[in-house]
Formats: structure tokens, C-alpha cells, sequence
């Protein structure tokens, strides 16, 4: 029997009859963000996003050869990724291997991002990402999908535009946009969201918690704005690979 | 769409996308109609609850059953619901033995975020000893025949269960000991979330979709309503969606609740 | 710790002196027993059965291409079978997946099958069975190969002839046939058995609890009697697909 | 005949078959009789109890070791007996590493249903507190080289491994805490119920067979004596068998086993 | 070197032989010399101790976790560690995703040999309550950019991810509940047992390796040095050495330990 | 929860002033060891090695075909080990199957042998190698390599030599060879050690626990002078297969 030395704490108040959030923002107010281009030396392609506390690596490798072969499609490329998190990335440990959510993230992470890839550019190859939580907080698959974008870009991939992502939700009657620690865990609706940028069409949703008619509709226009300032920021990063790219909102977006 | 892909000839893939334009549908179905749903009566397993539910030629059982254990130690007053699907090989020639993979547990995990976003069960009401002695709930889904559209069978199916699921009651002697009773209660749902999967072809959504439906669709997606008509869990899976069509699917979702409700409420 | 809500109880009499048993039949009494063929859509071939308390579904695939293809035989059919137990199939909830009396199940299944098919007609190929119970209620490996026999016909697999199976066994002094829970919990000996019909000669044939002399020869005949009157209903079955054939023995077979 | 298939060439295969049709075999044996059975002296393990068994070129390790644990529930006054066998990847090659694979599990369930069916331990006599403390015994079978016919091998082996076996005697406190004593005690056997393999080859049936009969051979039954001359236990494994020839051989069987149980009293 | 054999190309391999022999090496370094070593500033994990450190262009995270557990029963008067290490295989395209393989389990071996052979933790002051309660320390160490020499690279960043964790107090009460108090206190390490790691080309040894030093190499070789310049673990990985020159590789390493030890000390 | 019936005792005195041990050899001193080659029938070379309590089976198939196909060597054979402790092999029962540390001299029994093998011989084939402890007496890995040297001779691969080797270690200020299972656990260091013998040069060689650079030349001396000892009973056992060759040092070596 192992016991954590963590306790988690319902704050009283989510947030305030003015929209003031547990940690001072306002609805419409993303955490700081920070991204990196081309980190690693090894892998085709990759991006290291630091947003509010979550520490996200994604990397890219590929076009390559599949293993096993009996995967291969031979008219485009094989899509493959792996949402995974570190032991040391939660206040109590986590054990090393996929689980039944690190399962469903990495298929949910992957259909974010196939709509974007030229995968017929590359027939009888695989395309491999690997998206790497070192510490969360809320957010780590929409942060995910950004840097892995990064990443795929890096990686000199042929797309049809970048994936940006956020998450929305709901706390009470706020329609609020990058839920914190605190609104994920005791919030009452939450919506990662991600959309190829191109044509603006949502490639990744899911909603967790209920929303009236107006509120979903509110919900899906706070995450598209989010989502345009996260673009911004993405493609002024690739520009620069090596450096990096901060970024937050401070009162409204 | 699962595991190895199934090959459907091109032919039918344009057949089906030709009619689709033409808001028609191969089984003569409208776009956002369902199948027939049917309820099969009999007991088919030993569980607390149970329904075998066939909508069009897709037949699946989903058993109920209660154990008692200890809570979770961050949720001392809620009990356990634990939630497994398997997509047996006899299912489909697509399906193969083995642990749960990338689909069931996506599918297992859409019915059981539908029941948990609605409250649907009173999970304090599971508690038998706060802290120490709770009942848990298996909701087993089992696919047994496969044509398309698992996660608003299974997700009918589940709540039919746990609708039905009457389990024995439980004391705790002075001596600490757990006594199981003759008398049983009942499991009652607070919300009926029910899900709905689209597909999209082209710029069409199709409701309820077949195989070959799902397999030559462009995108896909499940979202459940509850009660009060609030959209509370959705899954995008393959594919993309304009903003617009994903509020259309909503409202389609929407007005088609109280047909699947009605059913679902005349056998529980 | 996960404790069931179930406690099982031994009857005070298993058998009374006139041999009258727990759930008032005879010694060569059947549970009734009704048959279904073709009852999916997506098999090659499939077969339902409720015998007593059991309700068993099972399911042909094939010949259909071998995966992986190192298991190809190149001069006949690979035969594989399956028994699986489903969660709510029994008392206490059972873990999904292979415990090490479902693997031998499915060897004693695939054994009992493989005699009737004609493998050499189909090289290269594989034949797959699958057993599933829904609900267990006693002698669900022979209640599962009768269903799986009647796939494989319906299926239009090329057979010797049809498998019948029915466990037989002791209680005290009786021989009996189709034993029910309590026998199968608390009796003196198990007999599961099967035939090839065609000449009468064993597919599947286990004892679990001893048997003098004179006893085995008296169980295996009537192992042999009641495999001749379920054989009776599966052809009756195969006859009429999609309908429900019903029937027992009240009295004696 | 276990794993991939081992390839006898036709040759052989006709000569052997050629040899039963006029009740002879490759080795010069009967048709009923066993190879030379050997139990090597020595300390080859750790357990309580262990036997080194050759039967002819099939060599065997069985090991017996104890510890103490809780009863399952369902047997609150029964100690617990755990069997496993493990086929080596040295002992034959078409034996590969891995966990128990359907033919490890087979021939461990076989030894393990005769010693049960005949109640050869008094599982009872395993109890330290009842429905709290009792001791595990763990039957480990190795197979280190594998000529066929590894159930009669491992049961003999089994049988003396567990009858030599001493283990610790333990005693309970007043404070609850286990003591483990100096002073051994003996799991003394009530019954001995031997196991006897069988391979048909046409019409013929060949006690004992080495790899090659096993190969070649039309169906194999193992079936156990106990020592009333009761079959306690019958594994039909490939083929199939008339009654007749299932009865022929059980008397066959039956009338062996004064000979095989001489040969391990002598040894235990 | 590790998994599916990296191909280097045989000009590279005769390059890099044809400078080992001429003691030079591909990156202009020496034969005895480190690549550069830095240690990344930030807060990257959620661990109670953490170092991101880049030795050239490897990169390793190690996190180190503190839970509250029982003692094994063996050692009740001691804490307990646990070292994992997890190949990424975003580190390397030779980096398959699975369970621990052989290579990620040496490594995590020879890392928490290293550890405790020279005791560098003080294993009883992890002790709360004796034979009940201990910390247990998780070691975890991440490989997230492979350029060789992971062994050297792990252990320190190790040995600075453990002296830095900063572990809440815990206290049992009197009812035998467990309090996390406030309070922190700081794992400190007794010893610095740096591991150096050569591969031999011909007769040279060289340390530190890049990636396609390993795989053109003769032999590989890691040996810890603690604080008393005594060699405190050893694992000699693929091909061969005399004996001459383990010595001489132990002496290497003795001579380089303090400009090792002095880095490690400026960040903790 | 399942306790073992067996509780380790650490003796007070592991070494006297006079440098007698607690089985009393003195520091140079060997346990008796017993070598036999071609055991077993079914592997294409075997060796049995007792030494103290340990009895430990080594056994070598191939050349033989690679399975699965993509780990061929195309330019020689691929030589694959196998350490592994039988359930009964230790006082408390140990479960069967892989654990880490088997994992690990698998690895460094591999390594300890390849060295020795002329593996561009057999291109394009495997040679497998099986170590079975059936019971265990501290320095299995080296009894292991040992026994797995001489069953590759018994099998005919073509080698460089013969590998011996032996643990020497440290137990306070004494350096000494063989450590018993007492100096093992409670010992101050342990140092297996193999050779290639043609060429005397280390292949296996792994320390645990410190050692002064005076100590730890000792040591590799030591090592040194036991593993001649070994290898010249090996040569004896591999000349006589199937006899049992006998032996120990009584004294000093």
C-alpha cells in the first residue's frame, strides 16, 4: 500500500459574482504560454510548450519506415501517436505505462492532427508523435496538440495548415476559456477544443459537463478566439525555431 | 471505423455518397432517422440489471453487476462505477481476442462520460460506511453483432441496465461484519443522457449510421443530451466539423431525445 | 478488496434415496434446452443456446485468410476456438480476459471440434470458433460445443458430421446425465463428453471425481444417450435457421 | 504434441505406424509398457519436496514448496494448492520462453485434477486458524527435456515431491504474530493416483509414448487410477476414441498401477 | 548501444577509428574529457526533486518522488528506493514505446547500483515508523534526446534530482493516522558516486562516448568512483578489456571525479 | 498475502581476524564444484554445474532459424541468452517469469559469451542459450556462465575459447574468491568476473560495493587465478561427456 504526501483542496469559491477566477484571471484570459521549436537533436521535428503549469515536449518522427509492416497503407502515410505522462508529472506519482485515459488521449490527440497531414504525400511510411507530459496542470492534451503541430511543422511534414488548440468550459454560469487546476477538477463543464486553421473546422472536441443551448454556442466562440491567439503564437515561434516565444493574455482576449 | 480497415468497395462507397447528397440513405432510412430499436426480453446473464438491445442488425448486451468495496480514498462518499466494453471477435471479422484497445476503451469511455456529465447516477447513494464501505457498479457492455453505430446502442442498453439493476442490500453488524440481505433496491437514474452519433458525408449529417455509413464518412461524431436538453458530453472522432454543423448536430440530437427516452423509459 | 454479493450455499441433500435430485429430475432427466441458429449478422455462422440456466452464443469465422502468417498450415485449415466467460456471466462479476481454465477450455473445445472438419479442404486457411457465455449455470463447455457445431454447419463448413456434447457424472450411487449447479459444485464425479455422430466415437471426454468399473461404463453410456437426443435437436435446428427449437426430458431419455 | 509442429518425416512416420499395426515400437517395447523410469538421487532444489524423474529421455523436476497465506473464502477450513508447470525452452525445440501457454496449462491441470479427484492431500490438514491462516502449497513442474509423455512423468514426479515434502510447522501467538518452529511436519499422501497416457495409432493403443509416437499418433487420452482401481480423471486430448477403446484402456491403466505406485513407495 | 543496431555508415566508423588511434576524437574533444554539462533552469516536473541536465546533446529528466509505504519485511528499519528509467522514444529513432526492455532496465540498474553501493542515501533515515511506515523514494529517470552515454548523464542528474527533493514531514497520530504536515525536510546524500563510462576502439579508451563512438566500438565499460576514490560499482557492457585496462579506466575515473563532483555540488 | 516460511539470519561474524569464513574456507579457498556435459537429450549441447549449494542447467540450440524473422543478422548469427530461476530455486518461493534482475544477467550472461562465439560463421541463424538456476547459492550468473560456456562447446558452435569465471569479492580487509551466500548478502563487496581464455581478457565483469584501488587490483588477481582453476575442470568435463568431473580448492588456490 503507497500512500501520496498530497492532499487535494476544494477551493470555497470557483469564482466571484465579477468573473475573477481562482487564480485572478477573468474568463476570457489565458494562462502564460511559452513555446520552443526544435528542442531535441535526435527526432525529425519537435516543441516544448510551457502554459501556466503544464511542461509539454511533442516530437516528430518521419516520414519513416512502419514496423511492423503488416500496418503499412500503401496509398499514404500511417498516422501513429502516443499521448504519454511522466511518473514525476502529477502530485502523486504515476506509474509508468499507458492507461485507460493516456489510451483514449492519444487516439483523441491523433484525430486532431491526421486532418491537417498530407498523409498521401507519403504512401507506405509512418508518421510517429509523441507527446510527453512532464508536469501537469490542466490542458495537457489541447497544449499537446499545439506543440505537436509544432512539431510536425519542424519536422518539414507537408500540411495543410497548423492545428491550434484550448479548452473552454463552463464554471457556473461562466463561459470561461483555459480552465486552471482547480476549474478542471471542480468546474462544471469542460470542452478541449482544437481546429485546423486553414478553414477554421474543429478537428478535436469533447465535452465533459453539461451546457445549455447558449452556453455551447458561447463555449465553441470562446475556443475558436483562444485557438486564433494560439495560432498567432505558433507561427511566430516556427519562425524563430530555437527561441522562445512567450505569451499571455491579460484581461480579455 | 475499427481496427484493421475494412475494405468496402469503391462502387458502394460512391453509391452511398451519392445518395447522401441526395438525403437518402441505402437501408431507405431519412438522414437523421434511427433504425429500429428493439429490447429482447429474457434473462441472459447473472447480472443485477441487464438489457440485450438490437438497433437495426447491431446487437449488443450490457450487464449490471454490484460488488461492495472500499471508496476511492479522494471520494470517501461516492461509490465506484466502473465502466468496460468488449468488442468480441464474434462481433466482427474486424475484431480480434484480446485486451482492451484504442477503440473499446474510446467507446467505453464515451457511454460512461454520457452517464457521469448528466449525474445520471446518484453516486453518494452507493455509500454503505462513508470512507470505508461502498457498493460498486460494473456496467459490462458486450458487442455482439456489429453494423455500426456502437456508442448510442451501448449507450441505450447501459442505461436500460442500470435502470433495471435491483441489488441486494447490505448491513454492517456491530461486530464490523458485512451481512448481505434477501431484500434488494433499486439502482434509479436521476437523467436519461442519451447519445448521438453522426456522420458526416460530404456536407450531410447522417444520424445513426451503418458500417459502410461509418466507413466511407468523412467525419464523426457523438454527443449526449440530457434532461433539460443540454449538450453534456461529446466526442469528436474522425474527421472535422464546421462550428455550424457541429450546433446542427445538437439540435438534430435535441429534438430526437424524447422518441429515444420514451423507448427506453417503456422497458425499465 | 471487492467482496460479492453472493454466498454459496450447499443443499442438506444432493440426491434423495429414490434419486430424486436437487432440482426435482431424475438421473436421466434433461434441464430443458432450446436451440437458435443463425442469430448474427456479421458471423459466417452462429447458434444460440439455453440449456437450463446457461445462455451460450457461438460464432464461425472462416475459412478466412491466417493472421499472423507464421500459424498457416499449408495442407489444411488452422482450427482455433475460443471459450470466454463474459463478466456477468457468473455469481461474483469475472475479470474480463483468459484465466488458465478458459485456455484449457478452448484446447478441449478446439479438440472435440476438429475431428468433424473436413480441414484438408480449405489450406491456408483458418476456421475460428468462438464461445461465449453469457450466463453460466453448470456444463457450459459441452452446452458450448453443441452451439459451436451448429455455427460451424451453419457457417457451411464441410463436416464428418455434427458434435454433440453432454456431461454426465455421479452423485453418490446414481450415474446421472446434465448435471445441474449444485451437482457440478458439490457431486462425486463430472463427466463432460462429446461425439462425432457419424460413428458414435469421442471428440471430448474429461472426468473430474472418481468412477468405479462399473460406474464409468454406466456414464458413458448414458453420455451417449443424451448426446444422441441433443443430436436430434440440432439437426432439427439446422433444418429451420432462425428458429427457436425447444425441448427436454421429463421423465427418463 | 505441443507448439509448432514438430516435422517427422514420412519415413518414420510409416515405419512407426507400420511397427503398432504389428504391436511393436521404435524402442522395442510392448505395446503396454513403460520406458524405464529413474529418480535421481541428490538435492537439485530449495522446496520442502522435489523429485528428478526420468522416463526414458523425458527428464522432470518437480518441485514443492510452502508458504503460509490466507484461505479463499469459499473454503475457509482448506489450505490452498497452487499448480504450475513450465515447459523449457531447453527441454524441447519447440518449447519457447513466455508465460504458460495452452499446453503448460494443460498438462499442469491434468496432475493437478487427478491429485484433487482422488483427494491425494487432506486439504484440511493444511489449516492453521480457520478462515485465517493456512498453508500454500505450491507444486512446481519443470520440464527440462521433453521425449513425450510429460503428464505420467510429472504425476510421479508430483506424487513424491509432495510425499517427501516437510515443511515448517507454524504456530500463532497470543498476539496474532506467525512463529515459524524448528520442527518440520510430513504432507503425507491418502491416495496415489497415477496418471496413464495413451496414444492410438489405427486400432492399436501404445502406453507411455516417446515424441515421435505422440506425432504420429491418431488421438492421445491420459486417464488416472486411484487406489480403489477407480478412473478419478480423463483428459481425451487430439482424435478420438470408440468407448470400447476408452474402456480398454482404462482397464489397461488399471492393471498398471500396482507396478508404477511399487516404484514411488519405494522412493517416498 | 541499444535496440534495432543504429547503421552508421562504415566511412563514419573508419573515421572515427582511424582518430581514436591518432587520440582524437569527431567532436575535437580529448580522450578523457567530458562533453559540456548543463543543468537546465526551471521547474519541469511535478517531483519533489527534479534536474533536466544536457551532457552535449543528450538530455535527461530525473524526477524524484517521495510516497509513504510500508517497509519490505526484511528491512523494517529501512526506507525504500525504486529506480525506473524510460527510454523515450522521442529520444531516439532506435526507441521503441513499451515496457522496460533490457536496456532501460541496465541502466536504471547501474545507476541505483551505483547509489547504494557507495550507501549514499541514509536508507534508516527514512524511517517514520519502524517495520510500518517508510518514505519510499521514486527515482525517475526520463531519456529525452539520446546522443550517448546515457549511464553518466542519469547519474548525475539523478544524484542532483535527489539532493535537491524537499519531502513533506508526515507524523502518525495517536489514533495511527497519518498527517502531512507542512513542514519539508531535505534528502541529503552521504555520498557522490559519479559513474564515467568508456568505450574501448583498438587501445584507446575513451570517455564520455557520442552515440557513434558506442556503436563503433570495440567494448564499453561503466565504473562509479565514490568520495574515497574508491570504485564502487562496475558493469562492463558489450565486447572486451584486460584487465590493465580496467585498471587504467578506474584510474581515469578517480582522477576525474572532483571536476565532476564540484558541478554537481554548484546546483544542489 | 503470502509469507514465506523462512527467515534470514545474518551471522555475527562474517570473517575471524584469521580470515576463516562462515563455512570455513579461508579467502582463496573455492566450494566444491561438480561439472557434467551432455545432460540432456532434445538440446543440441548441455552442461550441469553443482557448486556449493547452487545447481544450475545450461543448454544451447543452434545454429537454428531466427524466429521472428526481423531479428536476422544478415553477416552472422544472432546469440541470444536466457537467465532464469526456477520457482523452487530460492527459499521463498519465487513467481515465475522475467523480473528485472533476470533481465539484466540475461544481458550480462549474453555479453559475457559473445566475445567467444565465431557468430559470422552461422550468418542469418540464432544460437539460443539457456541458463536454469533449479537452485540457488549466491554466484549463479557465474556458475551460469560457466555451465553455458561448456554447453556451447557441447554443441559445437565454433569458438574462440572457453569462457570461465568466478565472483571474487570483499568481506572487510579480505579480498576473497567465491563468495558463499552469507558474504553475498551481508558482505561489503561482490565482483563477478569471466574470461575468455585464450586471451585472458575480461568479458564479464560487474562490482557491487566499494573496493580501494589496491583492493580492487587484488580482486582482479584473485579473479584471475580462480577462473584458471574453473577453466581447467571445464576442459576436463568437456574431454569426458556425460562422466562427472569433481572438484574444490582446499586451502589456497
Amino acid at each position: 500500500m503507497v500512500m501520496p504526501l498530497y492532499i487535494e483542496k476544494k477551493p470555497e469559491v470557483l469564482i466571484t459574482e465579477e468573473g475573477i477566477r481562482t487564480d485572478g484571471r477573468k474568463p476570457r484570459e489565458l494562462r502564460p504560454i511559452r513555446m520552443t521549436v526544435g528542442v531535441l537533436d535526435k527526432a525529425d521535428g519537435s516543441a516544448f510548450i510551457e502554459w501556466g503549469g503544464n511542461r509539454i515536449l511533442a516530437a516528430v518522427f518521419g516520414p519513416r519506415e512502419v514496423h511492423p509492416k503488416h500496418m503499412i497503407l500503401p496509398d499514404k502515410a500511417l498516422v501513429r501517436a502516443r499521448y504519454n505522462m511522466a511518473p514525476f508529472s502529477t502530485p502523486e506519482r504515476k506509474r509508468p505505462g499507458p492507461d485507460r485515459r493516456s489510451v483514449e488521449l492519444s487516439k483523441v490527440i491523433r484525430e486532431a492532427l491526421k486532418p491537417a497531414i498530407f498523409a498521401e504525400n507519403y504512401p507506405g511510411s509512418v508518421i510517429d508523435i509523441f507527446v510527453e507530459v512532464l508536469r501537469s496542470d490542466a490542458g495537457t492534451r489541447v497544449a499537446g496538440v499545439n506543440a505537436a503541430s509544432m512539431a510536425l511543422a519542424n519536422a518539414g511534414i507537408s500540411m495543410r495548415g497548423l492545428v491550434a488548440a484550448c479548452a473552454v468550459g463552463r464554471v457556473e454560469n461562466f463561459v470561461i476559456c483555459d480552465l486552471n487546476h482547480d476549474e478542471d477538477m471542480w468546474g462544471n463543464a469542460d470542452m478541449p477544443m482544437a481546429m485546423l486553421m486553414e478553414s477554421e473546422e474543429v478537428t478535436l472536441l469533447q465535452i465533459d459537463g453539461p451546457m445549455t443551448e447558449s452556453q455551447f454556442k458561447e463555449a465553441l466562440e470562446l475556443g475558436r478566439d483562444s485557438i486564433r491567439f494560439l495560432y498567432e503564437m505558433q507561427k511566430e515561434a516556427l519562425k524563430r525555431p530555437y527561441q522562445v516565444i512567450e505569451r499571455s493574455v491579460k484581461g480579455d482576449l | 471505423m475499427f481496427g484493421p480497415e475494412l475494405i468496402t468497395h469503391n462502387l458502394l462507397r460512391d453509391y452511398i455518397r451519392e445518395l447522401a447528397s441526395q438525403d437518402q440513405r441505402i437501408d431507405g432510412r431519412s438522414l437523421h432517422e434511427f433504425r429500429p430499436i428493439e429490447i429482447k426480453e429474457g434473462t441472459f446473464t447473472k447480472a443485477e440489471g441487464e438489457a440485450w438491445l438490437k438497433l437495426g442488425n447491431t446487437q449488443v448486451l450490457v450487464g449490471v453487476k454490484a460488488d461492495v468495496g472500499e471508496p476511492f480514498s479522494d471520494t470517501p462518499n461516492k461509490g465506484v462505477l466502473v465502466s468496460n466494453a468488449e468488442l468480441l471477435p464474434l462481433a466482427s471479422p474486424a475484431f480480434e481476442p484480446g485486451p482492451p484497445n484504442e477503440n473499446s476503451i474510446e467507446v467505453a469511455r464515451v457511454v460512461d462520460r454520457a452517464i457521469r456529465s448528466a449525474d445520471a447516477i446518484d453516486m453518494s447513494s452507493l455509500v454503505i460506511t462513508e470512507g470505508k464501505l461502498v457498493y460498486m457498479i460494473f456496467l459490462d457492455m458486450y458487442v455482439l453483432d456489429y453494423d455500426g453505430n456502437l456508442e448510442d446502442a451501448l449507450t441505450m442498453a447501459s442505461l436500460i441496465a442500470l435502470a433495471r439493476a435491483e441489488i441486494s442490500e447490505v448491513e454492517v453488524n456491530d461486530e464490523g461484519e458485512m451481512i448481505i440481505k434477501e431484500s434488494k433496491w433499486k439502482l434509479r437514474l436521476k437523467d436519461i443522457p442519451v447519445n448521438f452519433t453522426f456522420v458526416k458525408i460530404e456536407d450531410k449529417l447522417l444520424l445513426d449510421p451503418v458500417l459502410e455509413e461509418e466507413q466511407v464518412s468523412d467525419a464523426a461524431i457523438t454527443l449526449a443530451i440530457d434532461k433539460e436538453g443540454r449538450v453534456c458530453s461529446i466526442q469528436k472522432k474522425h474527421g472535422m466539423f464546421t462550428m455550424e454543423e457541429i450546433i446542427k448536430a445538437a439540435n438534430i440530437a435535441r429534438s430526437k431525445w424524447p422518441q429515444i427516452t420514451d423507448k427506453i423509459m417503456r422497458v425499465i
